[in-house]
């Protein structure tokens, strides 16, 4: 296949799958496989895609003009190829674990849950792999519309409420800030193509006018759950924890501050940006975001919302990191892409774990459960110590990477924000595993071991490409380091 | 059958087979009629878009007498595009009508009511493709005069009282129109909308002339539904058959608006209309409280149908909205928009008719948990809603996107501000269907019928994909539409 | 206490005094030992007679006292941090 | 192989498979690893590089020199002892947790660059967090937790610092960094933290106490023994270290004083100890620094030595505080024996290790003209033996009888002890072999009458006074307290404040929510009278109101078309809105009157 084929294939083949999936919704066993099979085949079609990219070469796809002037494109660029590695890999653990975890709880509607689930992905694709502004506000918003009825799957009166703070807030967003960023960039620059350099930079705009678009921007991409507009990340945790897993720690979050970065990167530019000072006011925003995040998730004892919050902080590193403009942070920025996608995922499959052997939700709940789940609990440690930036764990490569672009910008409030941030990271997550492997259990309760074993699998997976993943970084280092336009070797003490 | 007779042919076929469909006194020959009369005007209509997108406007005379003295067809990229859409709309909805319709009245009326049909998108297509101001205000009686006979065909008794109350106030619109004719008509001495145009750019300070422009204004802005002109709408539409109801959504609206721009911008002039007189600025205004106002009633409609009319009154606003702009943009957002919305909402009032088929009416007690009963039918119509709020990947977010432009490009960020919250007021009345089709328990009230019959379901569908395909596909609507506002401009 | 009392030489006070006062002999022979041993200085001043015994018991005494006042300013009750 | 590897990591890898051994082979492993380790250090010897790429940057794993290896040497000791000393444990996280804990710590020592560094670094304090943990207790959690933030903090730092120093001088190489840059401020503060220099020093009273009998053995050698090295190592010579360490040795003594568990008393003796060290290290000169490096090799061993023989006191008596322990000696003479070598040895009488390593130091500022540092640091001495030498074992084993008779601590910690106890001696009998693997040439004689004379008058006249005001009843008595110290700022007034702030911010946030709630209800209500069904724009008119309207509409367009002025267009619409609402809001109050 040539390298648009690939392109095509990836778009096409979660889409396929989710047609097939609702066609073999009676038979739940052809339905799995099914779903398995697209998620390889799309895994396969995105690591086929990696070569030539890694080789510098930028395959496209172009289907065809949705405006005059603006068309439906692909492209596949390292930034995107990350992502949508990350996304496209851990679909295939997630949907292991899918099956364990929806079959273990019984769930309704379980066709409707893995088609709607492919067509995620199938925008998730869209977004990773757009060539323009629109084609990525497309898909972003077909991504919101998609997850929906998995944010609703219980359809009881709090998905309710919780899928409507969702959708109101991520379309209100979208349509309201985004959409009138990405028509007043096509009005200014005369181009939505995501361009290396950016493409504001030759617009004439006065710093204001930056400072106003990037804000519409920032605050428009809800996803990346930037403080205000953060609301609906802990709403969506009525969601069935597959979906809490893939989507809110992956894919959906991702896909939010995946555009905030390219929208940094490749529409108004870094150097441009930096340039312009019209950035100057985010990094506050997102180390606010940070350090409140943090606190809140200090303060909630339900576990799955400890970890929303975690989330809404974790996404801001991403902000912060390509708020810095330097080329060290905008690598830091995309490897945390990958970093916190590993951890974030292992520990919702650890909250479902829980949920599924124990039927426990709260944290005060948890005490010695990790004699009875060793390897649940082992591999919510490794998360919680990627995500607190504890080596040899994924996370600390990124925090790295951010402390040297914070350090080669001089931004001293971004170190400090770091330095507490880690400390309160440690905060909400450590008593979690003290709780669980140095407390005793509370006597008189039924006995439990791990969950099934497809559970367990996909988190004791993802928890040890975790651990794996700096140690073999070349390939996420490489994408992530092309992004910020760094050589490949760049780096060395 | 030549080329230069396609405008006429357009109109002679559905005026033609109106009396036929009276005279066949028979429900099904009279809608074999009207349908085959509405498809050869479709078709027409495609082959005069064609033909004047390669070769510009197409002008027939009827009768043979040269312009100005006979009665021109004139049919540029603006009218070929009405055209398309008002026929193409009929087109679709004749095979509903024949469900519906058969449903909704008495058996022994059909025909009458196919033939009336038949009137209207004569009527409505005559308006689009005249040339003469005169001629457009026979053709504009002929459609009015047959609405207003559709729509007191509703099954409900409230129908009656719509249809009169549409019909003091059409006839008032119309009045107004010909008074505004007659004092051109002084003024210039011609009834062609052309010559007019060329004899009007000297006198067009006089007061005469300014009090034609005031009286035409009032005139169509009572029958394109202009706020604060709009009242008559939504009772009109809510108690309608719904066949009358999706057809004269869709296109009548549409039309007026058709002839608002021929008179603002082909009859007197963009110079006098928005530089010496401060309309664009009145049109902003009205348009913004428009927009405003009936999106927020429509908020609290405790009928789904009657939401839809509301939303109507609204998206007129956004065509009006971008007339106001005068720009390049603006126009082209407003044609594009006039198409767009006829399809969606066309698309809407169906899928509401399919329900309203197997529930009696649509008030959201007889939603709760639609979803399940008619699950093509909701999701139809979410799809459409989907393009009335202006979601990309359907045809309402080109209209949108091109507004937003044309207020970013105009420097008024306050305006794509409030555009952009608007729709967001879209969002929450079509919520308020979501949620009662997919997220409320099955009601007592909700049909259980199933779906609506493949002859309604079908033509909806049609509608539905279309609003789709013309949020990918845009190389017709966008192209059309911005040749047409580059017409405008000239 | 058991009965294992006075079993131990270090439980009688009067063997308490002995070793109090055998530690003053040694003192006061280390002390005297500076007129036999040449001390050199390392900071200048601490060649003097006495200086390191003089220093120390001195330094002792004022921090025992200085804790006594802290102990004053410091001192909570043991679960001060866990109310 | 072995010879490839950093020799921390095969601690650290013993460590990790101890739990799946069976437990019968776990101490021999645990206790094996060291002498492993140790034996490959004194193979490779000093020069020796290991660079590795990983993490996508080049990695000096090792860099072995002089300094490195006496810390090296030491570090594999401890860790060697403490392994006999916790024989008999076995489960649980503490014995997988100490190894981890002195592997990273050891490998940290031999980090070539930074990012080496750090990584280790934030290693060994997560292991020794846990070992806090494993103290099993409530407090210990707490503790456990503060000294986990407190560690992770001074990573944080150290990760800054060493990106600001990469910013400044291209480079990750951890050579001599200096105050003169703020990566160079960033890493002294990193360093000083995990030091305890003072003010930042509480998580080390705070926490050692709260881990188990054998934890804290563990605990008190690696972590700050690790940042001297990183600070002799990055800042010799940096005079603010001079005064810093005086410090560290003066004020700890005052609340050891009048401290009652006496594993916090030896863990401020310990923090005063460091004070030498942190005192060589700014002086920067040879023997400054020879004296830092052999006073922590020393240091190590003897204060293992009394923090084993509490937790053995720990074990059998089930508790190390002053008030309710006492003539201990009766039941563990031979602990008590061995406590009183570890008490001899960090009051440095001649013949015990602190004895040849503290003096270089001292000598060392008299020489610098350091006077004033000088006379602290004796003072500090004298302090030491008051509060170490004499107050640790006076109270644990002699003092009144606490009635408590237990069985002397178990074989496998006596030989722990002993054998720490002979290297103590052994140190301080012949100094030689301490000075041969010093980083600087050494040119100093620790046995000269005069040094023996001067340090036997201090100790003798320190316990006199210790003795005499015991006797005159000013001693203070051992009392069951907690003594503010500078954790009271974050323990207590800054959680205070943080509780108030949260609390004021919930009521801000819940105050703006209300607020916004009712305005939303009052707005929603408004709109909804008007947009209501019943509300005036959604109501069905009259024939004639709507007639009315097109009227007014015409009306109003002649008005504007005839009135010459273009800008009319304006105060229509400005009109407009106001017009329409009060048209809709006279309708509205007439259809209420009509009710």
């Amino acid at each position: 296949m040539t390298d648009s084929q690939l392109i095509a294939a990836a778009l096409a083949v979660p889409a396929t799958g989710a047609g097939l999936v609702a066609l073999a919704g009676r038979w739940p066993d052809a339905r799995e496989t099914l779903t398995l099979a697209a998620a390889a085949a799309l895994f396969a079609a995105v690591l086929a895609l990696l070569p030539a990219v890694l080789a510098g070469a930028r395959p496209e796809l172009i289907a065809w003009d949705l405006l005059p002037g603006i068309a439906i494109a692909f492209r596949a660029e390292p930034l995107g190829m990350l992502f949508a590695l990350v996304a496209s890999g851990l679909w295939i653990v997630n949907s292991i674990y899918s099956i364990g975890y929806m079959r273990g709880n019984k769930e309704r509607n379980q066709t409707r849950f893995y088609a709607c689930f492919a067509l995620a992905l199938a925008a998730t694709m869209g977004i990773a792999l757009a060539a323009n502004l629109l084609t990525m506000f497309l898909f972003y918003e077909a991504l919101t519309l998609v997850t929906w009825p998995l944010v609703t799957h219980h359809g009881d009166a709090e998905a309710r409420s919780g899928g409507r703070v969702y959708l109101g807030i991520l379309l209100g967003t979208s349509i309201g800030l985004l959409l009138p960023a990405v028509i007043a960039t096509w009005a200014f620059a005369g181009t939505l193509e995501f361009t290396p350099g950016g493409i504001l930079r030759d617009a004439g705009l006065s710093r204001g006018a930056l400072a106003a678009l990037l804000a519409l921007y920032m605050f428009g991409i809800g996803k990346a759950a930037l403080m205000p507009v953060h609301r609906w990340l802990p709403a969506a945790m009525v969601a069935p924890t597959p979906v809490s897993a893939l989507l809110h720690a992956v894919a959906v979050v991702k896909a939010g501050v995946f555009a905030v970065v390219k929208v940094i990167v490749y529409v108004f530019g870094v150097d441009a940006l930096a340039g312009s000072g019209a950035a100057d006011w985010l990094p506050a925003i997102a180390g606010f975001t940070i350090i409140a995040a943090s606190i809140v998730a200090l303060r909630s004892d339900n576990l799955k919302r400890r970890l929303a919050y975690s989330t809404v902080s974790q996404l801001s590193y991403v902000v912060l990191a390509a708020a810095l403009l330097t080329p060290l942070s905008v690598a830091a920025a995309a490897l945390h892409i990958a970093a916190h996608a590993l951890g974030k995922i292992t520990l919702f499959f650890a909250a479902g774990a829980i949920y599924t052997a124990a039927g426990k939700t709260q944290v005060s709940q948890l005490d010695g459960i990790g004699r009875r789940m060793p390897w649940t609990m082992g591999a919510f440690a490794v998360g919680a110590a990627s995500l607190i930036g504890i080596p040899p764990a994924a996370g600390f490569l990124s925090k790295w990477l951010l402390f040297q672009g914070a350090a080669s910008a001089g931004h001293w409030l971004a170190i400090a924000v770091l330095t507490v941030s880690t400390v309160l990271n440690a905060a909400y997550f450590l008593p979690i595993v003290h709780a669980a492997f140095l407390r005793e259990a509370p006597g008189g309760e039924p006995a439990h071991g791990e969950a099934p074993w497809p559970i367990v699998a996909a988190l004791v997976f993802t928890a040890a490409a975790t651990l794996a993943l700096p140690f073999a970084v070349g390939v996420p280092l490489g994408l992530a380091r092309s992004v910020a336009g760094i050589p490949p070797a760049g780096i060395s003490p | 059958m030549s080329a230069e007779q396609l405008p006429a042919l357009v109109v002679v076929a559905p005026l033609v087979a109106a009396p036929v469909a009276l005279l066949a006194r028979r429900a099904l020959p009279a809608w074999m009629v009207a349908t085959a009369a509405c498809g050869f005007s479709f078709v027409a209509a495609l082959a005069l878009a064609v033909q004047v997108t390669s070769g510009g406007a197409v002008s027939y005379a009827l009768g043979s007498w040269p312009p100005p003295w006979g009665i021109e067809y004139r049919v540029d990229v603006l009218s070929a595009f009405v055209l398309v859409l008002v026929s193409g709309v009929a087109t679709v909805v004749a095979p509903f009508a024949w469900a519906s319709a058969s449903a909704e009245l008495e058996r022994e009326r059909l025909y009458l009511f196919y033939a009336l049909y038949c009137l209207c998108v004569a009527g409505l297509l005559g308006m689009t493709a005249t040339g003469d101001a005169f001629n457009l205000f026979v053709f504009m009686e002929i459609a009015s005069l047959s609405s207003y006979v559709l729509i007191a065909l509703g099954r409900d008794r409230r129908a009656l009282l719509s249809a009169y109350q549409y019909l003091v106030l059409g006839t008032i619109g119309a009045t107004f129109y010909v008074i505004g004719i007659g004092l051109l008509y002084l003024m210039t001495g011609t009834l062609n909308m052309a010559d007019m145009a060329a004899r009007l750019s000297d006198i067009s300070s006089t007061r005469p002339v300014l009090a034609a422009l005031a009286f035409i204004t009032v005139g169509v802005s009572l029958k394109l539904a202009l706020f604060p002109l709009h009242l008559w709408l939504p009772n009109a539409y809510t108690y309608a058959p719904s066949a009358v109801t999706a057809f004269l959504a869709a296109t009548g609206t549409k039309v007026s608006v058709y002839v608002l721009l021929r008179f603002y911008f082909g009859v007197f002039g963009t110079r006098i209309v928005l530089e010496e007189l401060p309309m664009s600025q009145i049109l902003l205004a009205l348009s913004v409280v428009a927009i405003v106002t009936a999106s927020l009633v429509a908020l609290w409609q405790a009928d789904l149908k009657r939401l839809l009319a509301y939303s109507s009154i609204a998206q007129i606003g956004y065509i009006t909205l971008g007339i106001s702009m005068a720009s390049r943009e603006g126009l082209t957002a407003a044609v594009v928009h006039l198409f767009n919305h006829g399809i969606t909402k066309g698309a809407l009032f169906l899928l509401v008719g399919g329900v309203a088929l197997r529930a009696g009416h649509a008030g959201f007690d007889r939603l709760q948990g639609l979803a399940r009963t008619m699950p093509l039918t909701s999701l139809g119509i979410v799809i459409a809603g989907l393009s009335l709020i202006g979601t990309p990947g359907t045809a309402g977010f080109v209209s949108k996107w091109y507004l937003v432009l044309g207020a970013i490009e105009a420097g008024r960020w306050w305006l794509a501000a409030f555009i952009v919250a608007t729709s967001l007021i879209a969002v929450a009345y079509i919520w308020r269907f979501v949620e009662a089709a997919y997220l409320a328990p099955l009601g007592g009230a909700t049909p259980r019928a199933g779906e609506a019959p493949a002859a309604m379901l079908v033509p909806a569908w049609i509608l539905v994909a279309a609003s789709v395909w013309f949020g990918f596909d845009t190389s017709y609507s966008v192209q059309g539409a911005a040749r047409a506002a580059a017409l405008l401009l000239q | 206490m058991s009965q294992d009392e006075g079993r131990y030489w270090l439980d009688r006070p009067e063997n308490v005094a002995k070793l109090y006062r055998g530690l003053w002999i040694v003192g006061v022979l280390l002390v005297l030992a500076d007129l036999v041993v040449h001390r050199h200085a390392e900071a200048g001043f601490d060649g003097g007679f006495g200086f390191y015994g003089v220093y120390g018991f001195v330094a002792c005494v004022a921090l025992v006292l200085a804790a006594k006042l802290l102990r004053r300013a410091v001192m909570r009750p043991e679960d001060y941090y866990d109310r | 192989m072995i010879a490839e590897l950093p020799a921390g990591l095969i601690l650290v890898a013993a460590g990790l498979a101890l739990p799946l051994l069976p437990r019968a082979a776990r101490s021999p492993v645990a206790a094996a690893a060291p002498l492993l380790a140790f034996a490959q250090l004194l193979w490779i010897g000093p020069g020796y590089v290991l660079e590795k790429d990983a993490f996508g940057f080049t990695l000096q794993l090792v860099r072995t020199d002089r300094l490195s290896l006496a810390f090296g040497y030491i570090f594999t000791i401890a860790a060697f002892l403490n392994a006999i000393y916790a024989w008999r444990v076995r489960e649980g996280i503490e014995p997988p947790a100490a190894l981890v804990y002195a592997g990273t710590a050891l490998a940290a020592v031999f980090a070539g660059d930074f990012l080496t560094l750090f990584i280790y670094w934030e290693l060994s304090a997560v292991a020794s967090a846990l070992i806090v943990w494993a103290g099993g207790s409530a407090r210990a959690y707490g503790a456990g937790m503060r000294y986990m933030a407190v560690q992770l903090g001074s990573g944080m730092l150290l990760a800054a610092g060493a990106a600001l120093r990469y910013a400044e001088a291209g480079s990750l190489a951890f050579e001599h960094v200096g105050l003169g840059s703020p990566g160079g401020a960033l890493l002294f503060l990193a360093f000083g933290i995990k030091c305890a220099f003072p003010l930042l020093h509480n998580w080390l009273q705070d926490a050692y106490p709260e881990a188990s009998a054998t934890g804290t053995v563990v605990l008190s050698a690696f972590t700050t023994k690790l940042s001297i090295y990183a600070l002799a190592r990055g800042f010799a010579g940096t005079e603010m270290l001079i005064w810093i360490g005086a410090a560290m040795t003066a004020f700890p003594i005052f609340y050891a004083v009048i401290e009652n568990d006496l594993r916090r008393v030896l863990a401020y003796s310990l923090n005063n100890q460091l004070g030498f060290m942190v005192v060589g290290i700014g002086l920067g000169t040879d023997m400054g620094l020879n004296g830092a490096v052999a006073h922590a090799f020393a240091h190590i061993l003897y204060k293992a030595l009394l923090f084993m023989s509490m937790g053995a006191v720990l074990l059998r008596a089930g508790t190390v505080k002053g008030t309710e322990l006492g003539g201990l000696y009766k039941s563990m003479p031979l602990t008590a024996g061995l406590c009183m070598v570890g008490a001899a040895s960090i009051s440095a009488f001649p013949l015990f290790s602190a004895f040849v390593s503290k003096s270089m130091v001292l000598v060392s500022a008299a020489e610098q003209g350091y006077t004033f540092i000088w006379l602290v640091l004796v003072f500090a001495s004298a302090g030491v033996f008051h509060h170490s030498g004499i107050k640790v074992p006076f109270f644990a084993f002699f003092a009144h009888d606490s009635g408590i008779r237990c069985k002397e601590a178990p074989a496998h910690m006596l030989v722990a002890m002993a054998l720490t106890a002979l290297l103590c001696v052994g140190i301080g009998v012949f100094p030689g072999a301490l000075y041969a693997i010093l980083p600087m040439p050494v040119d100093y004689v620790p046995y000269t009458a005069s040094h023996v004379l001067a340090q036997l008058q201090l100790l003798v006249f320190s316990g006199l006074a210790f003795s005499w005001l015991k006797r005159r009843g000013i001693y203070p008595p051992e009392m069951r307290s907690v003594n503010l110290d500078a954790d009271w700022f974050y323990r207590r007034l800054g959680l205070r404040m943080a509780r108030a702030l949260a609390a004021l911010l919930q009521r801000l946030f819940d105050a703006g929510r209300e607020a916004s709630r009712q305005l939303g209800e009052a707005g929603a209500a408004l709109l909804e009278r008007l947009h209501g069904s019943e509300g005036v724009l959604a109501r069905t008119w009259s024939t004639g109101g709507m007639a009315l309207w097109a009227a007014i509409l015409l009306a109003a367009y002649l008005l504007l078309y005839y009135a010459d002025k273009v800008d009319r267009g304006f105060i229509f619409l400005l009109i407009l809105p106001f017009l329409i609402g009060a048209l809709g809001l006279w309708a509205d109050s007439r259809r209420r009157d009509d009710d």
